[in-house]
């Protein structure tokens, strides 16, 4: 659309954190209409860049301009006031949602946009103008729920009502499909277009290159703080793009042939949790030196079975063995510990919130599993010596860059996170990999990584449990796959004889090849 | 034995909300703080002050309505000390809190010995007359149990109505409600998260006050050492009790004050073999009782105790 | 001990001074300063914890009496006063002296108390007395005690009601407690406490007084009060420890009626004049040494 | 406009010269009462530096004075360490004072070799069985200890006076609600002839030094810190949360009551209802002026013990209203409140128009 007005002007946006620069002197300009994917590595700048615009952070050099409401002249924003920004139009959908969770969908989107001192407040004029939104626009939730009660996809679309109640010209979206399903991305990505066509500008930041490519008209790569690309997205392909991030060339590792050992681990009839999340009389067994894929839409009891396989849930029905050894007796939901003894390795979902303790030292968040271990104490009282020695280590072993093993491990990004718990988790030589979305938000390379270890583990003889959302991934890594859906879980295949549409069609609830076109 | 007759004794009742009244402020002071999700335990000692401060001004002429007023700007200055600390600056709230009941208790103290060296019995006020309605303070039963007392009595009825409409009804309640939920919730949609929680502290510490000034002005005439009487912390229970809902405060704070009532009452009786602090327990073992049955259901504001520094994830 | 200098005088309060009967002490020592006999200086709401602190602080400050309140401190109060033999203690205590200069004292009003309880006898047309106290204490009982058996001697019928509100200052809370006696029926009460007589003056109803005269501030309330005067004890304590011959002793019997300790006043337009008659004979047989109002510490109960 | 920006390890010399400013700016802020009182400023000073550190009488009566707070704050300190909020150390005490009673009052006759291990054993266990109801409440039901633990307090309190007034009442007492005296051979041992300074001190310093190895040399150390940081993935790692909780609540109570063993066997000898001035919630503001650090409690345990002692005595020297040594603690504890945000954060102050600048304030990543 080159006709089209700009309504969106960054110029020479510079931030620096203390010595560190986050953006170096970035301009980007949006027209109406557009949709532009921002991408980057972890810590590229992009979240920095988008704060900017929206007045969370002030810019130490440079400014941001949008086009005036009634004359369409641009027109510089004031920095640092997230309420001129909302005014002005810009809205922005951030990467950890920023939503009331006891508080309704409704009281969400009309929070702040009417004068706080007016005597009452007019729900019944902000509710049907809603209902019209959602109706033009196809994103429809019950505005009546409370935010705790939605799924994620629901919650982003509360999110993004937020912005179109507000009338944004401009809609700044950050990582919206980290979370998202393939169809709740799909059902994202259509309905950014229908607003695209109607005028709004768009601005996405992502690391999944296929959904960029697809759904962008323009692409801009962030790469050290620094703009390396701005180039339209026709023509442009996966392999260039990732090399743009990174400034060198990726390989993605793949999964060789190997035949898959002894059972493992076996599940029968397994129940747990309860509500909506609650897993039902599951059917499961782990071979060594496979990786199963378990498929499914979030919040179908992936997080229960991760659970159960954390030894955080109790079993409340059948039975849990591990050769042949019954685990579900001794799980009474507090035995995180009996599962860790008995050679569990665990990648929690949530990395920050379940992965690590953000306050103790790289090197104390290495010894957490084992801290009872005679390596790391003797009559209770801890080798310190030996702890650190260890995480030195473990560092270098596994790349985690950070300023030593004495740092707080808060301080690092998602992906060296995500490698202090692959090394203390894969460290034991485990024989039970339990993966749960174990690259969510992780850019190429790092996401590289975990593969790399995960396949490695299998290659050790391990077994592997991959429960992700990323299709790409569980098809690249499983050697068998199970889709679980409404609790329930169904037979493991094997990938080769799967395709991405049949198991797009299962984790919706279309039944199971087996007894086939039977809707759930 | 003669527990139906306490229960049919219209006096009783009258006593029950009488008693109930300064816990009523103070319950809904410390809710519209905690809905901002700031937890005040300096309310102990802004009870102090406004008792102190309202009878102050009343006992230096400045009239009984201007003596309420003195006691909520009272409690709003150290609202708004206690707000300065652990708001903008993040402050511990437990600490601040507490360094708060200890200013606003010895500054109370310091300044009426000070003012008043020399006095072997506590100067006195001419308080609040109970109110005589027409009509309604004659009606049989009903008159004497709930027609006759102070205006503060009505006032604090009148507060809890007020704060169940803001906050529900209005947008500066869903303001609140929100910023003690999820403060990024309030500023991603351009509202300051700083000015409504100082806002809602200093306001709900004016509302404490006027538990406080209760005593002083209504329930007695003078002011005394440990007036207060752990009736503060009381009221940081009840929030609890109550899920932080208005009407539910109402309620809690009703309940105690029946008990207190009660227990009076019971006391001239069996209080020759019961020993009297069996009775003065209860409202506290029953407050814990409840607090067991309602915790799993209470929706507690999520962002309770923890600071918000804009900026940060 | 020079006896052209004022004697240094320091008070230990466990309460603030406006409290009753801490109040009485604290008017006996201020007269005394402003008399020129002494310098006087006090701590108020003194912790039990610090109690035995400021003790020491004034004996080391070369304090030459110090008067307090033993009660919640006994040992240690006794045992800081044979550290410092040349201070002299008077202390207000539930037991007796102790050598070397450890004396005690105690509001024993009984006989007052007495008199207003025929007052109160003979006033009542419930037959239903109140009783609010602050905790069951011989200080307390005693007088308590007292007043019953003054009111049953020219009232056999009247029945009592006695709540303990076991605080020594909280006087919403003895207001509430004299609420609940009207209701039961009391018609005239015995205000032990602050905030009784507010209780009576709201709802009408009479109130008899103890240890301070309140009567100003409840006109048309206050029957009759006993009335407690520490002026006789600090006094004798001041002439002693001033000539030199301070010994440790019993003062509780200078709180008698005999020495001027304790007195008894009533309100002659609320109370019948033959009613005030008797209780003037007795006050006169008390005086003369012919009647004697009997100590009893015991826990008074409710009769009804 | 000011802007925080953090301040991660902070240097030594502002680790020392702050507080210390701190400390200086509330005995300015003090000046503020001390004059409208009516007294030479400079003399109040004087006068209150020689009322804690001036004699050997006023410097043990602080360090008694401090006894009790050490206790208490590292009650606070332990289970806020496991973000516990233990706000009921003044019900522990009172528990572990009222069980030190119990046991040393003659009720077991034996020698003071084993009776007075067995007073203060059964004291710290009291505190703790009390903390161990919310606790459980916490970790079983889900159960606000805060809340909790405050109406804790006034039920302890209740039962105290109710054991004073009945059972436990010293028959010769009179019928004043006071228990009856512990036997000599359990009194703890006073530390020097005529002076207050009593066993107890000893048992508090021994305390912080094990709670400050506890906690950081030692495997339950480790659990109390990665719980209390983050619970959740505590229990993903395989700790035993919930243990975890109920030895810090255990301990915590423990210290508590040892508060109240203390002051009962070691000051009084006997029990009143009004034994404790509210140590329980200056123990909160010791335990959060010594930013949770073992020793520092003891550090700031002597602070406030000095600042109170000394006002106090200054308040009498002088004549002043002695309320005024609770407002100068008062005053000195905000301002050392305060004066911590200038350990944690590098403090700017910048012109009103880059003032939009300040929206990054404290920029650890918390999620
Ligand atoms: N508040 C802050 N304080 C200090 N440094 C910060 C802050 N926010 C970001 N940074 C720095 O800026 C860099 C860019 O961070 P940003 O969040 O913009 O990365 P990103 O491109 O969004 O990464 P990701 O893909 O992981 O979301 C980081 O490496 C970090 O060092
Ligand atoms: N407030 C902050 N202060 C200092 N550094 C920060 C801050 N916020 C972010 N960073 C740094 O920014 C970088 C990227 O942060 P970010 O959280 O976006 O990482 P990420 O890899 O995207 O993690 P996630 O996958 O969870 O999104 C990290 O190096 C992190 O340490
Ligand atoms: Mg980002
Ligand atoms: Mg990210």
């Amino acid at each position: 659309m080159p006709s089209a007005p700009t309504v969106l002007q960054l110029d020479q946006i510079t931030k620096r954190f203390g010595s560190f620069t986050a953006n170096d002197a970035v301009s980007l300009s949006l027209k109406k209409g557009e949709i532009l994917a921002l991408l980057g590595e972890n810590g590229a700048g992009k979240t920095t860049l988008m704060n900017i615009l929206f007045g969370h952070y002030v810019a130490d050099e440079g400014t941001v301009s949008v086009a005036d409401r009634s004359s369409g002249a641009l027109t510089e924003l004031p920095p640092g006031q997230p309420h001129a920004a909302l005014e002005a139009g810009v809205g922005m959908v951030h990467q950890h949602f920023t939503l009331a969770e006891n508080l309704s969908a409704l009281d969400n989107i009309l929070l702040g946009t009417e004068p706080l001192f007016s005597a009452r407040s007019a729900r019944a004029k902000g509710r049907a103008r809603l209902v019209d939104l959602m109706q033009r626009s196809g994103l429809t939730v019950d505005l009546d729920a409370r935010i705790s009660t939605l799924s994620v996809g629901e919650k982003q679309r509360v999110e993004i009502l937020k912005a179109l109640y507000r009338d944004a010209r401009v809609l700044v979206l950050d990582e919206p499909t980290a979370v998202l399903t393939p169809q709740e991305s799909d059902t994202l990505f259509e309905t950014l277009k229908t607003l695209a066509a109607e005028g709004l500008a768009i601005i996405f930041i992502s690391h999944k290159l296929d959904e960029v490519i697809a759904s962008s008209d323009r692409i801009a790569v962030l790469r050290l703080g620094k703009l390396v690309a701005d180039q339209p997205t026709a023509g442009s392909t996966k392999l260039q793009l990732a090399e743009l991030m990174v400034g060198q060339t990726v390989t993605l590792s793949s999964r060789p042939e190997q035949a898959a050992g002894r059972v493992l681990l076996t599940l029968q009839g397994a129940s747990a949790g309860d509500g909506r999340a609650a897993i039902h009389d599951i059917d499961l067994a782990l071979n060594s030196g496979e990786i199963l894929g378990i498929a499914g839409v979030s919040g179908n009891g992936q997080a229960t079975l991760a659970r159960l396989l954390s030894g955080l849930e109790p079993l409340r029905k059948g039975s849990l063995t591990l050769e042949e050894r019954d685990l579900g007796r001794t799980l009474h939901g507090q035995s995180a510990r009996t599962m860790i003894e008995a050679g569990f390795a665990r990648i929690p979902e949530d990395r920050h919130k379940d992965g690590i303790v953000g306050a103790m030292s790289i090197a104390e968040n290495l010894a957490i599993e084992t801290i009872r271990a005679p390596q790391n104490q003797r009559f209770g009282f801890l080798k310190f010596g030996a702890i650190a020695e260890r995480a030195r280590a473990a560092i270098k072993a596994y790349d985690i860059r950070c300023q030593g093993e004495r740092a707080a491990a808060r301080l690092l990004s998602g992906g060296n996170i995500q490698k202090i718990v692959l090394a203390r988790t894969l460290e034991a030589n485990p024989k039970v990999v339990l993966a749960a979305q174990p690259s969510r938000g992780l850019d190429v390379g790092a996401t590289a990584d975990v593969h790399r270890r995960l396949l490695d583990a299998r290659a050790r003889g391990a077994g592997v449990i991959l429960i992700s959302e990323d299709l790409d991934e569980l098809m690249r890594l499983s050697d068998r796959i199970a889709v679980i859906h409404r609790g329930r879980l169904g037979p493991a295949e094997a990938t080769e004889t799967l395709d991405r549409s049949t198991l797009g069609l299962r984790m919706a609830g279309h039944d199971h090849a087996a007894d086939a076109g039977e809707a759930a | 034995m003669d527990f139906l007759d306490i229960f049919l004794n219209a006096n009783f009742w009258a006593a029950s909300l009488r008693i109930a009244t300064p816990l009523i402020f103070g319950v809904i002071g410390a809710l519209v703080c905690e809905r901002a999700g700031v937890l005040n335990l300096g309310i102990e000692g802004i009870f102090t002050a406004g008792a102190m401060a309202g009878w102050m001004a009343v006992w230096l002429g400045a009239g009984l309505w201007g003596g309420v007023a003195v006691a909520a700007l009272a409690g709003a200055f150290f609202g708004l000390i206690h707000a300065i600390l652990t708001v903008p600056l993040g402050l511990s709230q437990h600490v601040s809190g507490i360094g708060v009941t200890l200013f606003a208790t010895s500054l109370s103290y310091f300044v009426y010995r000070t003012a008043l060296p020399d006095v072997s019995s506590p100067p006195r006020i001419e308080p609040f007359k109970p109110l005589d309605i027409p009509g309604l303070s004659d009606l049989p039963f009903i008159g004497p149990a709930l027609f006759q007392q102070t205006a503060l009595t009505f006032l604090a009825l009148f507060v809890v109505a007020a704060t169940a409409f803001v906050l529900y009804r209005t947008p500066l309640g869903l303001a609140i409600r929100a910023v003690g939920d999820n403060p990024s919730a309030v500023e991603s949609q351009g509202l300051s998260v700083y000015g409504i929680r100082i806002g809602a502290v200093v306001a709900g510490s004016a509302l404490m006050a006027l538990g406080g000034a209760f005593l002083t002005m209504s329930a007695f005439d003078a002011f005394f050492f440990g007036m207060v009487n752990g009736r503060g912390w009381i009221c940081i229970a009840l929030t609890v009790f109550a899920s932080w809902r208005p009407g539910k405060a109402l309620l809690g704070a009703l309940l105690f004050g029946a008990f207190d009532a009660f227990q009076v009452r019971l006391q001239t009786d069996v209080g020759s073999f019961i020993p009297g602090q069996v009775f003065l327990m209860m409202p506290y073992i029953l407050s814990i009782a409840a607090l067991i049955l309602v915790a799993r259901k209470a929706d507690y504001p999520r962002a309770l105790l923890v600071p918000y520094f804009r900026g940060q994830r | 001990f020079a006896k052209d200098k004022p004697l240094k005088v320091a008070a230990i309060y466990t309460v603030p001074v406006e409290q009753q009967w801490v109040s009485r002490i604290h008017k006996a020592l201020t007269a005394a300063q402003e008399r020129g006999d002494v310098t006087y200086v006090y701590s108020e709401n003194t912790a039990n914890t610090d109690y035995e602190r400021v003790m020491r602080e004034y004996a080391e400050q070369g304090m030459d009496l110090v008067v307090g309140e033993a009660f919640a401190v006994e040992r240690a109060a006794r045992k800081v006063a044979a550290e410092y033999p040349d201070t002299a203690f008077l202390m207000g205590s539930s037991f007796g002296p102790s050598k070397p200069n450890f004396s005690v004292f105690d509001n024993f009003i009984h006989e007052p108390s007495y008199l207003t309880g025929m007052i109160a006898g003979a006033t009542t047309k419930s037959n239903v007395i109140g009783m609010v106290g602050g905790y069951a204490i011989p200080e307390v009982n005693r007088l308590m005690n007292a007043f019953m058996e003054g009111a049953l001697s020219v009232n056999p019928d009247v029945k009592f009601l006695v709540t303990f509100i076991n605080s020594w200052y909280d006087p919403p809370k003895a207001k509430e407690s004299a609420f609940a006696m009207i209701d039961k029926g009391a018609d005239v009460l015995y205000a032990e406490r602050f905030g009784v007589s507010d209780a009576a003056k709201e709802k009408g109803v009479l109130a008899i007084g103890n240890v301070i005269d309140t009567s100003a501030d409840y006109p048309g309330t206050i029957l009759a009060s006993s009335l407690w005067h520490m002026e006789p004890t600090i006094d004798k304590a001041i002439e002693a420890v001033a000539g030199d011959s301070f010994e440790p002793a019993d003062y509780g019997s200078y709180s008698y009626m005999t020495y001027g300790g304790g007195s008894f006043v009533a309100d002659e337009s609320l109370v019948a004049p033959e009613a005030l008659a008797a209780a003037k004979a007795k006050e006169q047989e008390i005086l003369d040494g012919l009647f004697r109002v009997n100590v009893n510490d015991g826990e008074p109960k409710s009769t009804m | 406009m000011i802007r925080f920006e953090p301040r991660e390890p902070a240097s030594l010399p502002r680790l020392i010269l702050i507080p210390v400013a701190a400390a200086l700016i509330a005995l300015l802020l003090a000046a503020l009462p001390i004059s409208a009182a009516g007294v030479n400023v400079l003399e109040a000073y004087g006068l209150m530096g020689k009322g804690a550190f001036g004699s050997l009488f006023s410097f043990t009566e602080m360090l008694t004075r401090a006894t009790p707070l050490i206790l208490t704050g590292l009650a606070a300190a332990l289970a806020f360490r496991a973000k516990l909020w233990n706000i009921g150390a003044e019900g522990q005490l009172y528990a572990g004072a009222l069980a030190a009673v119990a046991v040393g009052t003659g009720w077991i006759d034996a020698p003071g070799v084993i009776l007075l291990p067995l007073v203060v054993f059964a004291g710290a266990l009291a505190g703790g069985a009390v903390m161990l109801g919310p606790t459980l409440l916490k970790t079983r039901l889900g159960v606000d200890e805060v809340v909790t633990t405050l109406l804790l307090n006034f039920v302890i309190l209740l039962f105290v006076q109710m054991m004073l007034e009945g059972p436990m009442q010293d028959p010769m007492g009179m019928g004043w609600p006071q228990s009856e005296p512990i036997l000599d051979q359990a009194i703890l041992p006073k530390l020097m002839d005529r002076m207050r300074i009593h066993g107890g001190l000893i048992i508090a310093l021994a305390a912080a030094l094990a709670i400050h190895i506890l906690l950081k040399r030692t495997v339950w150390g480790f659990e109390i810190r990665a719980v209390g940081e983050n619970a959740s993935a505590a229990a993903h790692a395989g700790l035993p949360v919930r243990a975890t909780f109920i030895r810090v609540g255990l301990l915590s109570g423990a210290l508590a009551g040892l508060a109240g063993v203390g002051e009962v066997a070691g000051l009084k000898g006997y029990l009143t209802a009004d034994l404790s001035p509210g140590f329980g919630y200056s123990g909160i503001v010791v335990a959060m002026l010594a930013g949770l650090n073992p020793i520092g409690v003891v550090v700031a345990a002597l602070f406030i013990a000095s600042i109170f002692v000394g006002a106090d005595s200054m308040s009498r020297a002088t004549g002043v209203s002695n309320y005024l040594a609770d407002l100068i603690v008062a005053m000195a504890l905000i301002s050392v409140l305060v004066s911590g945000l200038f350990l944690r954060f590098r403090i700017k102050f910048i012109r009103p128009h880059a003032a939009a600048a300040s929206t990054q304030a404290a920029s650890q990543e918390t999620k």
